[in-house]
């Protein structure tokens, strides 16, 4: 955190001048671990096991916050009884399906009841669309048992699956030696309950896993039992990469989601209508009961007065998933000649994809390219430098690619909002016009779609409906005709479409028609026709209570900052400690008040409690915080929603010096995607060529891939040159000097770095064997003022099963000192060809057999 | 406040001496001042002052950005933020730099299929020249249906890789135009 | 592209490594890796405008509006969070009262407490060049000159006097232009007395230059127009300023922290003097047989005399030095600056036995020799001593035992630190490298064989 | 001790300015270089390249320099000592032929087993136990109340400020590059390229509008703390009392809170708060203006030694005339 967000650890030593324990886990000890209370080394991608333990220990120990657990999680509900865990399966969960490598989900349901996960329906495939998850979102009454003795009621079901996650297990499979596992675990322990709260930070040291959404689940898991969610000091804390990366979520540039997290429309069998896709992704209780409201109002504000009750508000318009049509899916179907043209804004995945070299032979098979950047960065110029043009495997000449490489403006130089980790809004005001020919994404996008809308006026087509009818009034000021950013914000936020009038809040939504909202979510933001997002009044934040500063800028939900705030206060609405006290229930005034927006219906007294039948927000009780669930129930056991298991289980990361000791029958996750193709090559568990686990991380001093920090000179004198960090014993085995050159090597690409020989990395003992980690940066690349060579170009492409991220932070790979002897990634050159000489298939490769069946 | 401080013996009891002790302190008063030293401000002083949002991690420090008759002079930390109090990290410290960066891209460059070289085109023209790109390839990988038959009404020929450093309204408008055009193959840096 | 690396087809690994070529070859020495390190990297980067004025030129300190406000600003440093930790007071940051003493205990404490190793670099080297070792040989000439004129008007040789007056101000003409040439602005030059700075030594030396010019050339302008008593006085007086002008260099090099220097400081001046008079004595008689003083004059004599008093007694001064120098004397054995002091003392040790020799068995013309090694000696004394500055700076054993005011720390492990890329810029002689190892060689096998025939004899 | 002296030096005078300083706290330092592209960002200061990193450290800067005014030292204490390797090379070759050696003992630290299953353990536990010691520490120009620059500058380019920090002038410097030796913390340089010195003015322009200095601005952590001097040395003090408390013993000031005979170039306008003794940041345990230091020592044997030659000279002549008037020789000596 110190190391690559330096001011987000500010407020982090200022709680540890107030008496905080810092601990800090990562397989490398990095800035931050100087600076923490605790620093313990952990192998890469080996949370799930040590975070079970930690819920195994909290469990055993009876450490959990009881009343939290009861009261607000689904800890005392009654799972069916076809469930089985992997404790009886050896490793697998109930319904597994080996040919396909999917879960059949129906034997994980609530007993007596069918819930659908909060954010809709979420899966990639096609066939797992089709089951009935969704419709009628929760049918009938979930059993529980308060007293969670219940065998099959979540808690003991917990118990269970987290039995083996001792801590001689976590010794085993984490290195974490026993004592240091217990200091962190007896940390968080004694820092919560009702007094305390602890919190978790993570970044992409969690997130770039083939389990990624399952370490997080571990933690919110653990988070739950501690009581340590919705609360001020708790809860755990993404720590994001980018500007806006929150921001490019919520308003989605992402192929399955339309803004606001509902999720694309998925091809059925007949006709899709509106009223299906709202019956299998809304839901009839708790806060997604909104959900027409929520799609409606964005198709009347893309295609205005044409969406209309009749034409079904255009919906049958939108284009439909049939898979995975994510980044690393695109780019193969590109490898394969299925993509004509790319947009690349602000992004460079010649460097900052995994399996970088495949990206650039993907590009190679484009018809056109667009590149939108300040500087040249490597995506653009990989037809004349990139490691495959330098090996001879590609030629420029014979390169058809076309490239346009556009001119982008900087941050000052537009105006707009980015949305920052903590979902805050904030409006940046535009201080210079870009030079030369430099113009905005905004620009571009509306000069873009003005000439698209020009060429497709007045076409009858059906599939240039969406085009033609396509409302875009954006007015344009000033010498570059730039769009008013203003009026785009205002469409986002939504309006009445009679009147114009912007919207206070998503609650006035309308599934009639009426109201028109970009993105549900950010609804509110533009209230009063003012950019509530550029307010800038911080208030005194030295008040009690004053941290909140809710009139800088604007958070949504509802300038609400922190999520499902009425979970700090106990089931009566009353503070868990006068200490902690954050919002609660003002019995004179009849309503939730406090230092935020109560993220609950201000009214809804906290003694209310539903009728059996009853429906929407009147099914969430007055003590059931969490309303965007169907059962107001936080989750520690998830029905629905994930595809690889409704509870976290640790499996090996996909390339793996050792086998699984939990589940030595499944060894990696199952559910994993695996693109098996010649050129991703995939190194096989304890495979003895690959011996040592790589892990990246990043610099304070470079940005990602390093288009915004490579080409700036202050950043690249400090950190000048492409390194990797290795422990001593495995550089005296291999003859590495520190300061010297070594050649990292997997499969996939060879590549050259700096040694730098140092105790910051230590082996680790894991069960049977000693295990050398090796730390790389990634931030480099064959263009700018400081060149090495590309980490990336030694991953391989395999994908969490839930989201299809890739596994960057633990992979296997050997190392030899001396300089590379050819080009990085000359060694797939021959593979690459050959998958070129695959058919590109009509559809979705995916479709047809959605993952490889695990070995 | 006097400071204090001790000094070397000789050189202090020197300095001690009457009347030629004063001698060790000629050449330091106000003599050596200049006239521009005695006129110093900061830069900024009376400067336009525009508020801004660091682009680089998503913690979203506050910046100022100082600027002169369409000339960038200055970013530093905003104070008011309650997020970075007027700090910055090296990056964001940077990010003056980062605007006027020596490779700063001022002109559209294209390069032709099978060129050795970019050659630059004039704005408008690439858009147009795009615009007939990306219609073409909308057309080009058009679906219907899907091999079940079922209605998918998109295009595969096209795709988008957006960074996380594009504002939300950017966002908004790149969404919206290419699920107009059909195009599913929107990706942003968060899957990566 | 060559043929070689051009993809042919094969399928999966394509071809063996390509062979590496001599230059893609990686170092084998760390040396080497740094050289090949800065060759890899873009260290000339610096292309970057500056906000305001023009490159070179920071536009600092110029307000946009002078006297207006910041905008956005709270004045009188009301934005300075000087301590948010602390003034907040909601922390624990400085949350104890020091009790008496324990500050100034704990300072006390670490800052004796032993150490095992010591991580520079503590100072920077000099930035001077080849110009300022030359300055200081000339400037020396010029005032060991004027010392001779002064002596040989006291003898009563006026001839001679106005012979040597002119050598001052003929050895001095260069110094301006070198000092001139070794300052990073040049044009600035007649800063140096913008002020009158008694504590600066180098302000105090620039102003005896000037004062010291202009007595010399009033004593040579007085001799031309045939004023000898005036120009005996202004010979005085330039003789006075000789005396701070031969000197203030050494004091110059003393007032820095550089142990070599530092802890020569009451060495150096009589060092620098002994060498100036020497070298000035040297000029003015080699001036004098030049213009044709007969062999046996008593000013020759009386020169030779003052020339190999003065090498010796700067020789007896740089072993005294040497030896209290302790560990830091080691910049003065090693590297560059100890063969300049090789040079220069078998220099003197040769001139000095040309001298002997000469007495005995052979004319005046070895007098002349040992008067030309004298003056070489002189010059390789002034580098020398120059070049020690530099290394010294850069051991930083040696500065921190100068911290502990000690002569050497002996448990102090040093680092060997990497020099500084970009200020390679400056070599330190201007001749490249084959012709600086062929100077060394040449003088190496000269002395040999100077000795060799000595032996024989 | 005197007072007021520093007074005569003030070459600008404000009234109600008071001593300005840095109070830079290692202990919350995270090592992120924000001061020192803050202030080449404030000061229009380029790039200079960087010096090929220590090994294993990630200080690239090397040290302050004309060009940089602040230098975050990264103190690598946790470097791997060469016993250590040592040790773990034993280790691995004696390990058979695996691949990785079966190294004997429990523990998830296996280069901890290597080390200390050979010999020289005691050495090699104290490395060890320096593990996790990684120290940084943002250096900058003291403004000493002794300043050897401010002494040693020959046109007055250098000054003492109303704020009593050590300034250089831009206009004025002339590049002679006396003040480069002259400082004993190895802070001010001359650059190759622009020709003149430079070194930090503790942002004397931003201090004129209120301004605190870019880089205490910038510090995320606030370990660069700017403020009234005589408040910042009270704070330190605290702090050091704290970090004491809390069982850090090795705190202490570094150019602040001494007794007047030990004080570091009469104590340092920006000081430091330190954990370890002083060499490992590269700073020197004891010094002082070595113009102050040395000038009048150094002066008196010159001149001495001058006037000495002159009369030695004189003498030589007057000598050597006697001589010859009793016998004409041939030249010797």
């Amino acid at each position: 955190m110190a190391e690559a967000h330096p001011v987000g650890f500010r407020w982090v030593m200022k709680a540890k001048e107030r008496g905080a324990r810092v601990i800090h886990i990562d397989p490398r000890y990095s800035r931050t671990s100087q600076l923490a209370d605790t620093y313990v080394a952990i192998r890469a991608g080996t949370d799930v096991a040590f975070l079970g333990g930690i819920i195994r220990h909290v469990l055993e120990t009876e450490s959990y916050f009881r009343d939290y657990v009861i009261q607000y999680t689904n800890a005392s509900t009654i799972i069916n009884e076809q469930f089985r865990d992997t404790e009886e399966l050896d490793g697998l969960f109930s319904g597994f399906n080996p040919d396909t490598g999917l879960y059949d989900r129906s034997s994980w349901m609530y007993e007596g009841g069918e819930v659908a996960s909060a954010a809709g329906v979420r899966e990639h495939s096609t066939e797992s669309f089709n089951e009935r998850t969704g419709a009628g979102m929760m049918m009938g009454n979930v059993e529980r048992d308060e007293t969670l003795q219940h065998p099959r009621c979540v808690f003991q079901i917990l118990r269970r699956h987290f039995s083996r996650y001792t801590p001689e297990m976590v010794e085993r499979i984490c290195g974490v030696s026993r004592e240091d596992f217990m200091a962190v675990a007896d940390a968080l322990i004694t820092n919560s309950g009702r007094e305390r709260t602890g919190m978790f930070c993570y970044a992409n040291g969690w997130t770039q896993h083939v389990e990624a959404v399952q370490m997080i689940r571990t933690a919110a898991i653990l988070q739950l039992l501690l009581g340590n969610v919705g609360r001020p000091g708790g809860g755990i804390m993404a720590l994001r990469g980018h500007a806006s990366i929150q921001g490019s979520t919520d308003v989605p540039t992402l192929y399955d989601l339309l803004p606001g997290y509902l999720s694309m429309p998925r091809a059925r069998e007949g006709h899709l209508t509106l009223e299906d896709y709202i019956d299998t992704g809304g839901a009839d209780r708790g806060w997604w009961s909104f959900f027409d409201t929520y799609i409606i109002s964005p198709l009347k504000a893309w295609f205005g007065d044409a969406a209309t009750k009749q034409s079904d508000y255009g919906f049958a318009h939108i284009p439909k998933l049939t898979g995975n049509h994510s980044h690393y899916a695109t780019m193969l179907r590109a490898l394969d000649g299925g993509v004509d043209g790319f947009f690349v804004m602000g992004q460079n995945p010649a460097v900052g994809s995994a399996h970088s070299g495949l990206q650039r032979r993907a590009l190679a098979k484009m018809k056109w390219l667009v590149v939108r950047d300040m500087a040249e960065i490597e995506t653009a110029t990989f037809w004349r430098n990139s490691p495959e043009v330098q090996s001879g495997e590609l030629r420029p000449e014979e390169i058809q690619t076309e490239v346009f490489l556009m001119p982008a403006a900087s941050h000052i130089e537009k105006e707009g909002t980015f949305t920052n980790t903590q979902r805050l809004v904030q409006f940046r005001d535009k201080a210079l016009d870009p030079p030369g020919d430099a113009r905005s994404e905004l620009w571009f996008m509306h000069h873009l779609a003005k000439r698209v809308k020009a060429h497709y006026a007045g076409s009858d087509r059906d599939r240039d409906w969406p085009i033609v009818n396509l409302k875009w009034g954006y007015p344009e000021h000033g010498e570059m005709r730039e769009p008013d950013v203003e009026a785009v914000l205002k469409e986002i936020n939504g309006y009445e479409v009679a009147s114009g009038r912007p919207l206070s809040s998503f609650t006035e939504l309308r599934s009639d028609g009426t109201t028109a909202c970009g993105c549900w979510i950010y609804s509110g933001i533009y209230e009063a026709g003012v950019n509530q997002a550029r307010r800038r009044r911080p208030g005194d934040i030295a008040a009690e209570g004053g941290t909140v500063s809710p009139e800088w800028a604007w958070a949504w939900p509802a300038n609400r900052r922190i999520l499902y705030n009425r979970a700090s206060a106990d089931p009566q609405g009353k503070p868990w400690s006068e200490r902690k006290r954050y919002v609660w229930w003002d019995e004179e005034q009849g309503r939730w008040t406090g230092y935020d927006v109560p993220d609950f219906p201000a009214d809804k007294r906290p003694d209310y409690r539903p009728e059996p039948d009853a429906r929407a927000m009147d099914a969430i009780g007055g003590a059931d915080p969490f309303m965007m669930m169907a059962d107001g129930r936080a989750w520690l056991y998830t029905p629905s929603g994930l595809l690889d298991g409704p509870l976290p289980t640790f499996y090996e990361p996909v390339e793996s010096p050792v086998k699984n000791l939990l589940y030595p029958k499944v060894g990696t996750d199952p559910a994993t995607i695996r693109w098996k193709r010649p050129e991703n090559p995939l190194h096989a568990t304890g495979d003895p060529r690959y011996p040592v686990v790589a892990t990246t991380f990043r610099l304070t001093e470079h940005h990602t891939a390093g288009g915004m920090s490579r080409s700036v000179p202050w950043l690249v004198e400090l950190q000048p040159e492409m390194f990797a960090e290795i422990d001593p014993q495995l550089a005296a085995d291999r003859g590495i000097e520190n300061g010297g050159w070594m050649t990292i090597v997997t499969e996939r690409a060879e590549i050259e770095a700096r040694a730098k020989v140092t105790d910051r990395l230590r082996p680790l003992r894991v069960e049977g064997c000693v295990v050398h980690q090796l730390g790389l940066p990634w931030h480099w690349g064959y263009s700018g003022l400081s060149r090495g060579d590309t980490t990336n170009d030694l991953g391989v492409l395999t994908a969490d099963p839930n989201v299809s991220i890739q596994e960057t932070k633990s992979f296997t790979c050997d190392v030899r000192a001396g300089r590379r002897h050819r080009a990085s990634t000359a060694r797939l050159a021959g593979a690459a060809l050959r998958g070129h000489d695959v058919e590109p298939s009509e559809d979705d490769p995916l479709a047809e057999n959605p993952k490889e069946a695990s070995e | 406040m006097t400071p204090s401080g001790s000094r070397p013996r000789s050189f202090e009891s020197l300095r001690r001496v009457p009347v030629i002790g004063r001698v060790m302190d000629w050449g330091m008063g106000p003599s050596a001042a200049s006239e521009r030293t005695r006129r110093a401000e900061a830069r900024i002083a009376g400067m336009k002052v525009t508020e801004s949002v660091c682009p680089f991690c998503a913690v979203g420090c506050g910046q100022l950005v100082y600027t002169r008759a369409g000339e960038l002079v200055d970013i530093e930390g905003n104070p008011r933020s309650p997020i970075n109090q007027g700090t910055l990290c090296p990056k964001g410290a940077s990010s003056r730099q980062l605007v006027q960066q020596p490779g700063r891209l001022t002109k559209v460059k294209y390069r032709r299929p099978g060129g050795s070289d970019w050659e630059e085109l004039e704005l408008e023209r690439a858009m147009d020249m795009i615009a007939e790109r990306m219609i073409a390839a909308r057309e080009d990988g058009w679906q219907d249906t899907d091999r079940h038959g079922w209605r998918v009404d998109r295009t595969l020929g096209l795709a988008h890789l957006g960074g996380a450093t594009l504002d939300n309204e950017e966002n908004y408008l790149i969404k919206k135009l290419f699920t107009a055009m059909g195009a599913i193959q929107i990706e942003n840096q968060a899957r990566i | 592209m060559t043929d070689e690396h051009r993809w042919e087809g094969r399928l999966e690994h394509s071809g063996e490594p390509a062979e590496l070529t001599p230059e893609d070859e990686p170092p084998t020495t760390s040396q080497g890796r740094e050289t090949d390190w800065v060759a890899d990297h873009d260290t000339k980067s610096r292309d970057i405008r500056p906000a305001l004025g023009k490159p070179g030129e920071p536009a600092a300190w110029t307000a946009a509006k002078p006297g207006a406000a910041v905008p956005l600003a709270r004045p009188s440093f009301g934005d300075a969070q000087w301590s948010f930790l602390y003034k907040a007071r909601d922390t624990a940051y400085a949350a104890a009262e020091p009790s008496p003493g324990q500050v100034v205990s704990a300072n006390r404490r670490m800052r004796r407490a032993q150490v095992t190793d010591v991580h520079g670099p503590f100072i920077h080297a000099p930035v001077w060049s080849w110009e300022v070792p030359l300055y200081f040989w000339f400037g020396g000439m010029a005032s060991g000159s004027a010392f001779v004129a002064l002596a040989c008007d006291v003898a009563g040789d006026c001839r001679s006097a106005a012979i040597a007056r002119r050598v001052a101000l003929g050895a001095l003409s260069p110094a301006p232009v070198l000092l001139i040439g070794d300052l990073g602005r040049p044009d600035r030059f007649l800063n140096m007395m913008r002020v009158f700075k008694p504590r600066s030594p180098m302000n105090m030396g620039a102003w005896c230059l000037v004062a010291f010019s202009g007595s010399s050339a009033a004593a040579v302008g007085a001799d031309l127009l045939g004023r000898p008593r005036a120009a005996q006085a202004l010979g005085a007086l330039t003789s006075l300023f000789g005396s701070y002008l031969g000197s203030y260099t050494g004091v110059l090099l003393a007032c820095t922290a550089f142990p070599v220097w530092a802890r020569s400081r009451t060495i150096l001046g009589p060092a620098f003097v002994a060498t100036a008079t020497a070298s000035g004595a040297a000029a003015t008689r080699l001036a004098l047989v030049a213009s044709g003083l007969p062999d046996g004059h008593p000013t020759r004599s009386a020169l030779g005399g003052l020339e190999t008093a003065s090498m010796l007694s700067e020789l007896v001064l740089s072993a005294v030095g040497e030896r209290q120098l302790g560990d830091a004397a080691e910049a003065l054995r090693r590297g560059r600056p100890g063969t300049l002091f090789r040079t220069a003392k078998s220099l003197v040790v040769l001139g000095l036995s040309l001298r002997v020799v000469a007495r005995r068995r052979m004319g005046p013309r070895e007098h002349d020799l040992a008067s030309i090694m004298y003056l070489a000696a002189g010059l390789a004394f002034r580098f020398a001593w120059v070049s020690a500055g530099k290394a010294s700076a850069t051991d930083a054993a040696a500065v921190a035992a100068m911290g502990r005011g000690r002569r050497a720390l002996h448990d102090v492990r040093e680092r060997p630190r990497p020099q500084r890329a970009p200020s390679m810029d400056r070599s330190q002689l201007p001749l490249p490298g084959a012709a600086r190892r062929a100077y060394g060689e040449a003088i190496r096998r000269a002395s040999l064989a100077i000795e060799r025939r000595l032996r024989h004899r | 001790m005197s007072t007021g002296s520093a007074h005569t030096e003030i070459a600008i005078h404000r009234s109600g300015a008071q001593r300005m300083g840095f109070f830079t706290d290692t202990t919350v330092c995270i090592g992120c270089k924000a001061c020192e592209v803050a202030c080449k960002q404030w000061n229009d200061l380029p790039a200079d390249g960087s010096v090929p990193g220590k090994g294993a450290s990630y200080d690239y800067t090397g040290d302050l320099s004309a060009s940089t005014w602040r230098h975050v030292r990264f103190v690598e204490l946790l470097e791997p000592s060469p016993q250590l390797r040592e040790e773990a090379q034993r280790a691995l070759e004696s390990g058979g032929g695996n691949k990785f050696p079966a190294i004997p003992a429990s523990g998830a630290i296996d280069l901890v087993d290597a080390a200390q299953a050979g010999d020289g353990a005691a050495d090699v536990a104290e490395a060890v136990s320096k593990m996790g010691d990684w120290v940084f520490m943002s250096d900058v120009c003291k403004h000493c109340t002794n300043a050897g620059c401010l002494d040693a500058c020959p046109t007055g380019a250098l000054i003492r400020t109303e704020h009593q920090t050590v300034v250089l002038q831009p206009d004025v410097c002339n590049g002679c590059g006396y003040c480069v030796p002259a400082c004993p913390f190895g802070v001010v340089d001359r650059d190759p390229q622009d020709g003149r010195a430079g070194k930090c003015t503790l942002c004397y322009d931003r201090l004129e509008d209120g301004l605190e200095p870019a880089c205490a601005k910038s510090c995320p952590t606030d370990s660069i703390q700017f403020g009234p001097h005589e408040e910042l040395v009270e704070i330190a003090s605290r702090r050091v009392a704290r970090l004491h408390e809390r069982g850090i013993e090795g705190a202490y000031l570094y150019g602040a809170g001494d007794e007047p005979d030990e004080q570091l170039a009469g104590g340092l306008g920006a000081f430091f708060l330190l954990t370890e003794p002083p060499e490992l940041y590269g700073l020197p345990a004891q010094a002082d203006s070595p113009v102050q230091e040395n000038v009048v020592p150094a002066t008196l044997a010159a001149v001495g030694a001058g006037l000495l030659a002159s009369a030695g000279a004189v003498i030589a002549f007057v000598a050597a005339g006697r001589l010859s008037r009793r016998r004409p020789v041939r030249e010797s000596w």
